[in-house]
């Protein structure tokens, strides 16, 4: 294991989600901030305890469903009313209630589409390349294991330290470098 | 018979493989072969209808006037109506909580998807020009005119083109962390490249899973208001008409309830036969096939309560042109269709009151099975006997279909099978990480 | 309508040759495809490559086109503008005045003549669609002999070879057959031709003659006369199996003299009272206000039980007859009793006793000399002929027009004697079945494409002017028969010219001419003077009958079934059966197209055990025809009805093999009737295309109906339901009315059905045919539709016809459905269709409860020859594949009229604007004009009580609305 | 490796740079989708698809400039039945030889125009304006109500070789329809509504 080449962080796998909890809770104790957990699957409360609490979703996707609802509503009004008004079976030009259902489609779509872009955005995503994946071990993250990454970029981080640190947790998996 | 939703002895490691393996393995069943290949041959036959629809017109269908529309519409109806409980099993069921979704969501979206794109060639090909079907769409063209607002049928486009995206979205969104499993465990070099960038590069951080679930039932949030107001709007093209049988204000809630009866008999016509093909029995249990089938016994009370209303409210009214509409039905030359409908979709699916019907898988089969041709004469009936006799006597005329009719509805659900059958061999039918959550913790490893 | 440019003078037709000449470079055919450039651009859309540009660009200019200008241009042509020429529709040997549009030398329209006492402006079905005839691409193209194509000159030398033999021995053998002949310088040329081979003969023959009114005045007065009708004057009309307002000659002016005494205005109740005996329901019986149906044979006894009646001897003991003698004798003078042609002459003597009797003579009708200069019992010319053709006497023989061999009565055997004549030369429109059996045939010119003179059954005399030149080798009648007087290079002009002309001041005749040719009536001191032969239409002093009537046949035994003969409706006698429009038309009352049927009651069909479209066979004197049933209430019982002008073998294209051949079972001795047929249910079955499936009205109250006594005492009769919800009930804005608000009107109580204006509607607006398959598909193209509808007993049902095109909803429901903003309401409120933008949902024909729109299935037009382009109206798209169209309320010209009017800063003139329908009925029954101006015509119809809408109870508020049906019942009569 | 009797493979399978392709792609899609729609949306209304101001090539060099500017005809000699129809007319060769009988009698450029003359036979003109068949425009009406020729046709007395001007699309019909006041020179001049000018049976029939 070569101990001078820089390396993304220390990686640590475990086989339940609790192990995991668990160890994350210890690892903010002992005053590690820079490290992220990752599962198979979403496991409850470990965002919090890894300290992250709100996130902006739901304002993105609020702001893009009023912008599809307003621009939706005036775009009819615009064509029916403004452009080319049309005496169409002597209804009114603008027969807003006819022009409801079209604005309701604008808004769902606006909104999702900022619900799906916002959270790709917010995570980073589309990330194809990644240091964790130099780890042979990190593949099982998508099967059944469980990974706590303290990442070299924290200020307490020291490669043999913070190895002991984690060994202490007892890992199943055991402990390992991420090369950068 | 097991009550559970997951079959016992499941572990991470197991669901994964499990699931993963069908995709993964090198050797294609011959059912699948056989599916496929039947699925293809009948798009084949869709092409040649297409292609013969386009030199010669719209002619070669049986409609005319006073039967303008036909067959086209009433399977676009049908197929919009089965692409419906997709999109309602995942978003609904999970804002209700619903564990038993978890198996059955993923390849209920799918199914929708291609449901809807059946759904979505009909209103295309009806058209007498259908080359300028765009100009429905409002784009800035040098004609300097714009689509007609108080349209249903402009209506349908946002609608439809809306509901098609944001399942889409919903679906795919879904698929990631399952597409990184794959990229992980794929074998061949193409696969793991192929998964890997439609992965995204999703690696189950902690965050990232959190976000991903907020945007998950946002997306559920608003997908369900959508659903509802799809069908809602597919039932406007012949509520807001004046046509005696089609100027109803019930339509909305009955279509709606009919698109989500029939979804759900759809997704236990495929359910069935995959779980037994690829021994699922342990992801698709007896009681996801029981909650459906409640679900379906639910819905179809709610359409026969509409059929109901429909002949009081022709009495009710006193209006002459109703009145005639509902004996018309009854003892027209369409009242065969109509006796068919009632018995079909109505009289079968009580079956589903007993516990011995709804324990028995064949028989659950059947019923579904009833349901989606019961559900399609009910918009057969519907479109042909409201429009073959309406206001002036002297108009009336009868409505036949003729070849190309029904090679192009068979052509349809030939390309549904087909694109079925690729999404069961290229991507996860069941959603692998929904199913991880649902392992009892103690058997971790 | 257009400001009408008469053609003016001669030198200008020197240059109308000259432009025809033209006329192809101007025109090249594509061209005058409208729809070629839609076409192209439909077929580059299909391409899918280019489909984004293609919509794209939907409005801009197509490929590069040439533009032919004349090299010396006609001055009266001013391009794009349309010119009227005066001329005449000939059918049956009589003429109707007709005034034909012209599109730069190509004649798309025709409209009746106002000043033409037979036309009065307007036209029948025939007329209309007689322009199709002229750009028919089955039309004989060439001289033939024994079938291969020569040469005029070719012609005329064989001709001179046979003929100089024939003067030695004064045409020994030598005849002559014609149609019948009302043309003064024919008629004259054939004198001529007689003169110079005395021994020949001229024979006239056509299968629908009036042989029987003949026969009846010989009888009588020992000599022909014609009688001519005063309908407007008679208050009581007695029709003796006489279809006077769609089939005799001079229908057309006896519809409009016979509808001018029921139209009702508010608070009158003066009326005329119409009593039809007949056989088979024609319009006559339909508009009737009693109707019985009676066997052919009993009509006679019916007739000669009222003339006891009338001649007071006491009661009959049937109600109906009683009340018929009681109203009769009531309007002495003030009546008239009608007998049909197709009755036997018994009958017209009856008919010319009970006239006589009632002192109709003088008031009502007058006696007048035969309009023909040669008048004959056909049927007797054509036994005379067939005599010597089988006696081998005839070895020369001229068919000048008719087609003998297809329409003689089967016991002539025609063709078969035909054989014996050595040298048989046919001469006529097509090549048909009797040119295919002579061994010359000469195409003869369409009647726009020659002068003719030509006489109407009023005895007015009209010129015809020819609009285009023969599209095809055509020679004219006059050329022909002076090409056997030996002067084959005249032209047909110089023919005519020199007949009027002689013994004439040449300044004067000109003058008089050209005044002639403009009218379309020939001015009367031409007549006077130039007296080719004496002049027509003297009035006879009142015949004496009584001796007659005595000892007429008895009546028929009631066991056996009848077989009547009639002309088709819409074929005729066989000479349409190639003309499309016609053939597609559907036949009043049973609406069959493409087909000619065995009509029969009801009971009559019960007692055979058959229904529609099952096969009888009619078996009589060893001939047997096949027909299919079509069942037809309030027809006689135990009476067959077939008709002719089916069963054609070589037609044309759409004529040929269609239906079956009524005249194989006719007879010489009695060609309209057999009185004792043999019927039998065949067991096979044939398809019948039906345009109407349901007759009952569904208690819809689509048309409304009440007595003129009713009437009178409730006005408001037609808002009985009160369905119609008042102005304010809708949620809809008023727009603000323009200056002009387009409406219409029509009459239910003067609509005879007669379907002029359907063929006129189809002629103006391109309206494509679309052949029997698709029609049967429930999907013709008519934009006017006649519905027709039974009510009451299903043996004496009252008929009702209801003309139905595009209502004009105010607040249209076929227009918020549209995705594309293809269908749009006009300021003026007018239902806008906009082809080009539409894209074919069809959502609008859903939801239009009328059922009014049309929609093109496929292209329609493609399957149509190249000629017929040249009949496009070039005012009006030809909509192809997928769009949707209907009634416009001829937008073209309301546009024509208002940019005239704009052109004279004035407004659009009361009248100005008329509607092709409108311009077409003979009844007058259809009124169009601006509903904003009180003072309009329409505005007046429409504020009769009698105005009322359809459907109203929809709130669709329509704006054409029609006046309900008033009828004239004798209340002495229970119906 | 082995894992639980599991074969697990490297997940590494993208080099560094695939995650700023991968954005930019995404990015990039977007950006050209926007890109083509407003190209081809020119494209449509411009010279090269629409042929307006481009010269069509005609059997005689004629130029406007030199007859109406040169020599100041009037439009209405040639174009006779402009203020009475639909059509405002091509000149007969007859029109044509009025002059050129005496003037330019046998310039050699004239010869098409004898030789029509002589052999009685039409000059082909490559068509300048033309409209889609389902398009009615009536000139007499629109120069009675004011509408100069050139609005339309543009400077007719400037093109030695005559051109389309305008693009004849219906949204440049409308611009005048929409404001007619805008368009119509003659002052005082009675203009209708645009609501009634934009009536689609004004042009459609």
């Amino acid at each position: 294991m070569n101990k001078t080449a820089p390396i993304y962080g220390l990686l640590a796998e475990f086989e339940q989600p609790e192990e995991l909890i668990n160890a994350v809770r210890r690892a903010r104790a002992a005053g590690y901030r820079k490290m992220d957990a990752y599962t198979p699957f979403p496991v409850e409360h470990l965002a919090e305890e890894l300290g992250f609490h709100r996130t902006a979703l739901p304002v993105i996707v609020l702001i893009g469903g009023v912008i599809g609802c307003a621009g939706g509503f005036f775009l009819q009004y615009w064509i029916s009313v403004l452009d080319y008004p049309l005496n169409v079976g002597s209804r009114p030009f603008n027969s807003w209630p006819s022009f409801i259902p079209v604005t309701f489609e604008l808004t769902i779509l606006c909104a999702a589409l900022s619900a799906v872009l916002g959270m790709l955005g917010l995570n980073g995503l589309p990330m194809p390349y990644h240091p964790l994946f130099n780890s042979p071990r990190f593949a099982l993250a998508s099967r059944n294991r469980f990974f706590l990454c303290i990442e070299s970029g924290d200020k307490q981080f020291n490669r043999e330290t913070t190895a002991k640190f984690l060994s202490e947790l007892k890992p199943k998996g055991g402990v390992s470098q991420v090369e950068e | 018979m097991s009550q559970e939703i997951i079959g016992s002895g499941h572990t991470y490691a197991t669901i994964t493989d499990k699931i993963s393996s069908i995709v993964l393995t090198r050797k294609t069943p011959h059912g699948w072969l056989f599916g496929f290949g039947v699925g293809f041959v009948l798009v084949m036959l869709l092409l040649v209808s297409i292609t013969y629809l386009f030199v010669e017109g719209i002619g070669i269908w049986g409609v005319n006037i006073p039967v303008a529309w036909g067959f086209a519409i009433v399977n676009f109806v049908w197929w919009i109506g089965i692409g419906h409980a997709g999109t309602l099993i995942s978003a609904i069921l999970l804002l209700l909580r619903q564990g038993w979704r978890q198996s059955i969501n993923r390849f209920a979206e799918a199914m929708t998807l291609f449901a809807v794109a059946c759904a979505g060639l009909f209103p295309v090909l009806h058209l007498g020009r259908p080359w300028f079907a765009y100009w429905l769409i409002p784009y800035p063209s040098t004609m300097g005119i714009w689509p007609q607002f108080r349209s249903p049928l402009v209506w349908d486009v946002f609608a439809v083109s809306t509901y098609f995206t944001v399942s889409l979205l919903f679906w795919f969104i879904g698929l990631i962390p399952d597409l990184a499993t794959l990229r992980d465990r794929s074998s061949s070099r193409t696969g793991r490249v192929v998964y890997g960038i439609l992965a995204m590069g999703w690696r189950g951080s902690a965050i990232h899973w959190h976000r991903y679930e907020m945007a998950y039932l946002l997306l559920a949030g608003l997908a369900t208001p959508l659903v509802v107001s799809v069908h809602t709007v597919v039932s406007f093209d012949f509520a807001i008409s004046i046509l005696p049988g089609w100027h109803t204000t019930i339509f909305p809630p009955y279509f709606v309830a009919g698109a989500i009866y029939s979804g759900f008999a759809m997704v236990m016509v495929l359910a069935i036969p995959i779980r037994a093909v690829y021994g699922l029995e342990d992801f698709i249990t007896m009681r996801h096939l029981q909650n459906m089938a409640k679900v379906m016994l639910a819905t179809g009370l709610i359409v026969a309560y509409g059929y109901l209303m429909e002949h009081f409210m022709s009495w009710y009214s006193a209006e002459k042109y109703e009145r005639f509409m509902t004996l018309n039905r009854w003892g027209g030359p369409y009242a065969p269709a109509y006796w068919a409908l009632i018995l079909i979709n109505i009289v079968i699916p009580q079956a589903l009151w007993f516990r011995r019907v709804r324990s028995n898988v064949i028989m659950l089969f059947l019923v579904a099975i009833a349901v989606n041709v019961g559900m399609w004469l009910e918009r057969f009936v519907i479109v042909i006997t409201s429009l073959h006799r309406d206001f002036l006597p002297s108009s009336w005329n009868m409505y036949y279909p003729t070849f190309w009719d029904w090679s192009t509805f068979i052509g349809t659900i030939g390309l549904f099978l087909a694109l079925l059958f690729l999404f069961i061999r290229f991507l996860p039918m069941i959603s692998i990480f929904e199913m991880r959550t649902l392992v009892p913790r103690s058997e971790g490893d | 309508m257009t400001t009408k440019n008469f053609w003016r003078s001669l030198e200008e037709y020197a240059n109308f040759e000259e432009f025809q000449k033209s006329l192809e470079d101007e025109f090249p055919p594509d061209a005058a495809v409208r729809q070629g450039v839609v076409d192209r651009r439909e077929f580059l859309s299909l391409m899918s490559a280019s489909l984004a540009l293609a919509g794209l660009s939907s409005c801009a200019p197509a490929a590069p086109e040439k533009i032919v200008p004349y090299v010396r241009a006609p001055e009266e042509i001013v391009p794009g503008k349309p010119l009227f020429f005066a001329t005449a529709f000939p059918l049956g040997g009589y003429g109707l005045g007709i005034l034909a549009e012209s599109h730069m030398g190509r004649p798309t329209k025709i409209e009746g003549n106002p000043d033409h006492p037979a036309s009065l402006g307007s036209t029948d079905a025939f007329a209309q669609a007689s322009i199709l005839s002229l750009y028919d691409p089955d039309r004989s193209k060439a001289i033939t002999q024994a079938g291969a194509i020569t040469t005029w000159d070719a012609f005329i030398t064989n001709l001179a070879a046979e003929l100089d033999p024939k003067r030695l021995n004064k045409g020994e053998g030598f005849r002559i057959l014609t149609e019948t002949v009302t043309s003064p310088t024919l008629a004259a040329q054939l004198k001529q031709i007689l003169q110079q081979f005395p021994s020949a003969r001229w024979h006239q023959y056509e299968p629908v003659n009036a042989d029987s009114a003949r026969a009846a005045s010989r009888m009588t007065f020992g000599r022909y006369s014609d009688i001519r009708y005063h309908f407007d004057k008679a208050d009581v009309i007695l029709s003796l199996d006489a279809d006077f307002l769609l089939s005799m000659p001079g229908h057309v002016r006896h519809a409009r003299e016979f509808t001018a005494r029921r139209r009702v205005k508010a608070g009158e109740k003066e009326m005329n009272r119409l009593y039809a005996a007949e056989s088979a329901p024609s319009v006559t019986g339909a508009v009737a206000d009693h109707r019985r149906a009676a066997r052919p044979s009993q009509i006679q006894d019916i007739a000669s039980q009222i003339n006891d009646g009338v001649a007071g001897k006491g009661s009959t003991g049937d109600a109906w007859i009683d009340a018929v003698v009681r109203d009769l004798q009531a309007s002495r003078g003030k009546s008239i009793v009608v007998a049909g042609p197709h009755q036997p002459p018994e009958v017209h003597v009856i008919a010319h006793d009970l006239n006589t009797k009632l002192g109709n003579v003088g008031q009502t009708l007058e006696y007048v000399d035969p309009i023909e200069p040669n008048p004959v019992e056909q049927m007797q010319s054509l036994g005379d002929l067939i005599k010597d053709m089988q006696a081998g006497a005839v070895d020369l023989l001229l068919i000048a027009g008719g087609n003998p061999v297809y329409t003689a009565p089967a016991d002539l055997e025609f063709a078969k004697h035909l054989a014996n004549v050595r040298l048989r030369i046919h001469f006529s429109l097509y090549e048909d079945e009797t040119s295919e059996r002579c061994h010359w045939h000469i195409p003869e010119t369409h009647f726009l494409e020659s002068w003719a003179d030509i006489r109407s059954d009023d005895g007015t005399t009209t010129i015809m002017q020819p609009l285009i030149n023969p599209l095809y080798a055509g020679k004219s009648a006059y050329e022909l028969l002076s090409a056997f007087l030996g002067q084959p290079t005249r032209t047909t002009y110089e023919i005519l010219i020199e007949a009027w002309g002689q013994g004439r001041n040449k300044d004067e005749f000109e003058k008089l001419w050209r005044k002639s040719v403009h009218d379309g009536v020939v001015a009367p001191e031409l007549n006077a003077v130039g007296a080719l032969y004496e002049r027509p239409g003297r009035s006879q002093t009142a015949p004496t009958v009584s001796n007659v009537v005595a000892g007429f046949s008895p009546r028929s035994p009631s066991d056996v079934i009848e077989v009547a003969f009639r002309p088709d409706p819409t074929v005729y006698d066989g000479r349409f059966a190639n003309n499309g429009w016609l053939q597609e038309l559907p036949k009043p009352l049973i609406k069959i197209v493409w087909d000619n049927v065995a009509l029969l009651s009801p009971a009559t069909a019960e007692r055979l055990n058959v229904i529609n479209e099952d096969v009888i066979e009619i078996k009589s004197e060893g001939r047997a025809v096949r027909a299919p049933v079509w069942i037809s209430p309030g027809h006689a019982n135990d009476a067959v009805t077939l008709f002719l002008g089916y069963g054609r073998t070589r037609a044309g294209a759409l004529g040929s093999n269609r239906g079956y051949n009524a005249y194989s079972l006719r007879t010489s001795a009695s060609p309209w009737l057999i009185k004792n047929a043999e019927v039998r249910k065949s067991g096979e079955r044939y398809a019948l295309v039906s345009t109407q499936e349901h007759h009952s009205m569904e208690n819809r109250n689509l048309v409304r109906r009440a007595s003129a006594a009713e009437y009178a005492q409730r006005p408001d009769f037609v808002e009985a339901e009160r369905d119609t919800p008042p102005g304010e009930l809708t949620l809809y804005p008023e727009y603000a009315p323009e200056e002009y608000a387009w409406g219409m009107s029509i009459d239910l109580s003067t609509c005879i059905g007669c379907n002029a204006c359907v063929i006129a509607c189809q002629a103006e607006n391109n309206i494509p045919v679309v052949g029997k398959i698709e029609a049967g598909r429930s999907r013709e193209m008519h934009w006017l539709r006649i519905d027709r509808y039974y009510q009451g007993d299903i043996h004496e049902p009252e008929i009702f016809f209801q003309p139905v095109m595009c209502m004009h909803c105010e607040d249209a429901p076929c227009e918020p459905v549209c995705p594309v903003a293809a269908t749009t309401h006009s300021s003026e409120g007018l239902n806008e269709m906009t082809y080009n933008r539409c894209v074919g949902t069809r959502y609008c024909s859903n939801n239009c409860p009328y059922k009014v729109r049309r929609f093109n299935f496929f292209n329609f037009h493609s399957n149509e020859a190249p000629s017929m382009a040249l009949l496009y109206n070039p005012d009006v798209t030809v909509r192809s594949r997928g769009v949707m169209e209907k009634c416009t309320y001829c937008v073209q010209r309301i546009n024509h009229a208002r940019i005239n009017a704009k052109k004279e800063d004035r407004a659009i003139r009361d009248g100005e604007v008329v509607t092709a329908c409108q311009a077409a009925c003979p009844a007058g029954a259809i009124v169009f004009g601006n509903i904003a101006d009180p003072n309009s015509r329409v505005s007046k119809l429409k504020s009769e009580p009698r105005n009322y809408g359809v459907l109203t109870d929809l709130n669709t508020r329509p704006r054409t609305t029609y006046l309900a049906k008033l009828t004239n019942p004798n209340p002495a009569v229970k119906t | 490796m082995q894992t639980g009797g599991q074969r697990v493979y490297m997940a590494q399978i993208f080099h560094r740079s695939t995650n700023t392709l991968s954005r930019v792609s995404i990015f990039g899609a977007v950006f050209i989708v926007a890109a083509l729609t407003t190209v081809i949306s020119i494209l449509i209304r411009s010279p090269y698809f629409t042929e307006a101001r481009v010269v069509r090539v005609q059997p005689v060099p004629f130029s406007h400039k030199h007859h109406v500017a040169g020599i100041g005809i009037d439009c209405r000699y040639c174009h006779t039945s402009v203020e009475e129809s639909s059509f405002a007319g091509i000149p007969p060769t007859k029109t044509c030889m009025n002059c050129h009988s005496q003037v330019w009698a046998d310039s050699p450029t004239l010869e098409p125009v004898r030789a029509s003359f002589r052999e009685d036979r039409s000059l082909e003109w490559t068509r300048v304006n033309n409209l889609p068949d389902f398009v009615y425009f009536d000139h007499s009406i629109h120069v009675r109500r004011g509408v100069s020729c050139t609005t339309c046709h543009g400077p007719v007395d400037q093109m030695p070789m005559t051109w389309r001007e305008n693009t004849l699309f219906m949204e440049w019909c409308l611009e005048c329809h929409r404001h007619p006041e805008r368009f119509v020179q003659i002052r005082g001049q009675h203009v209708d509504s645009p609501r009634k000018l934009t009536n689609c049976s004004i042009c459609h029939r």
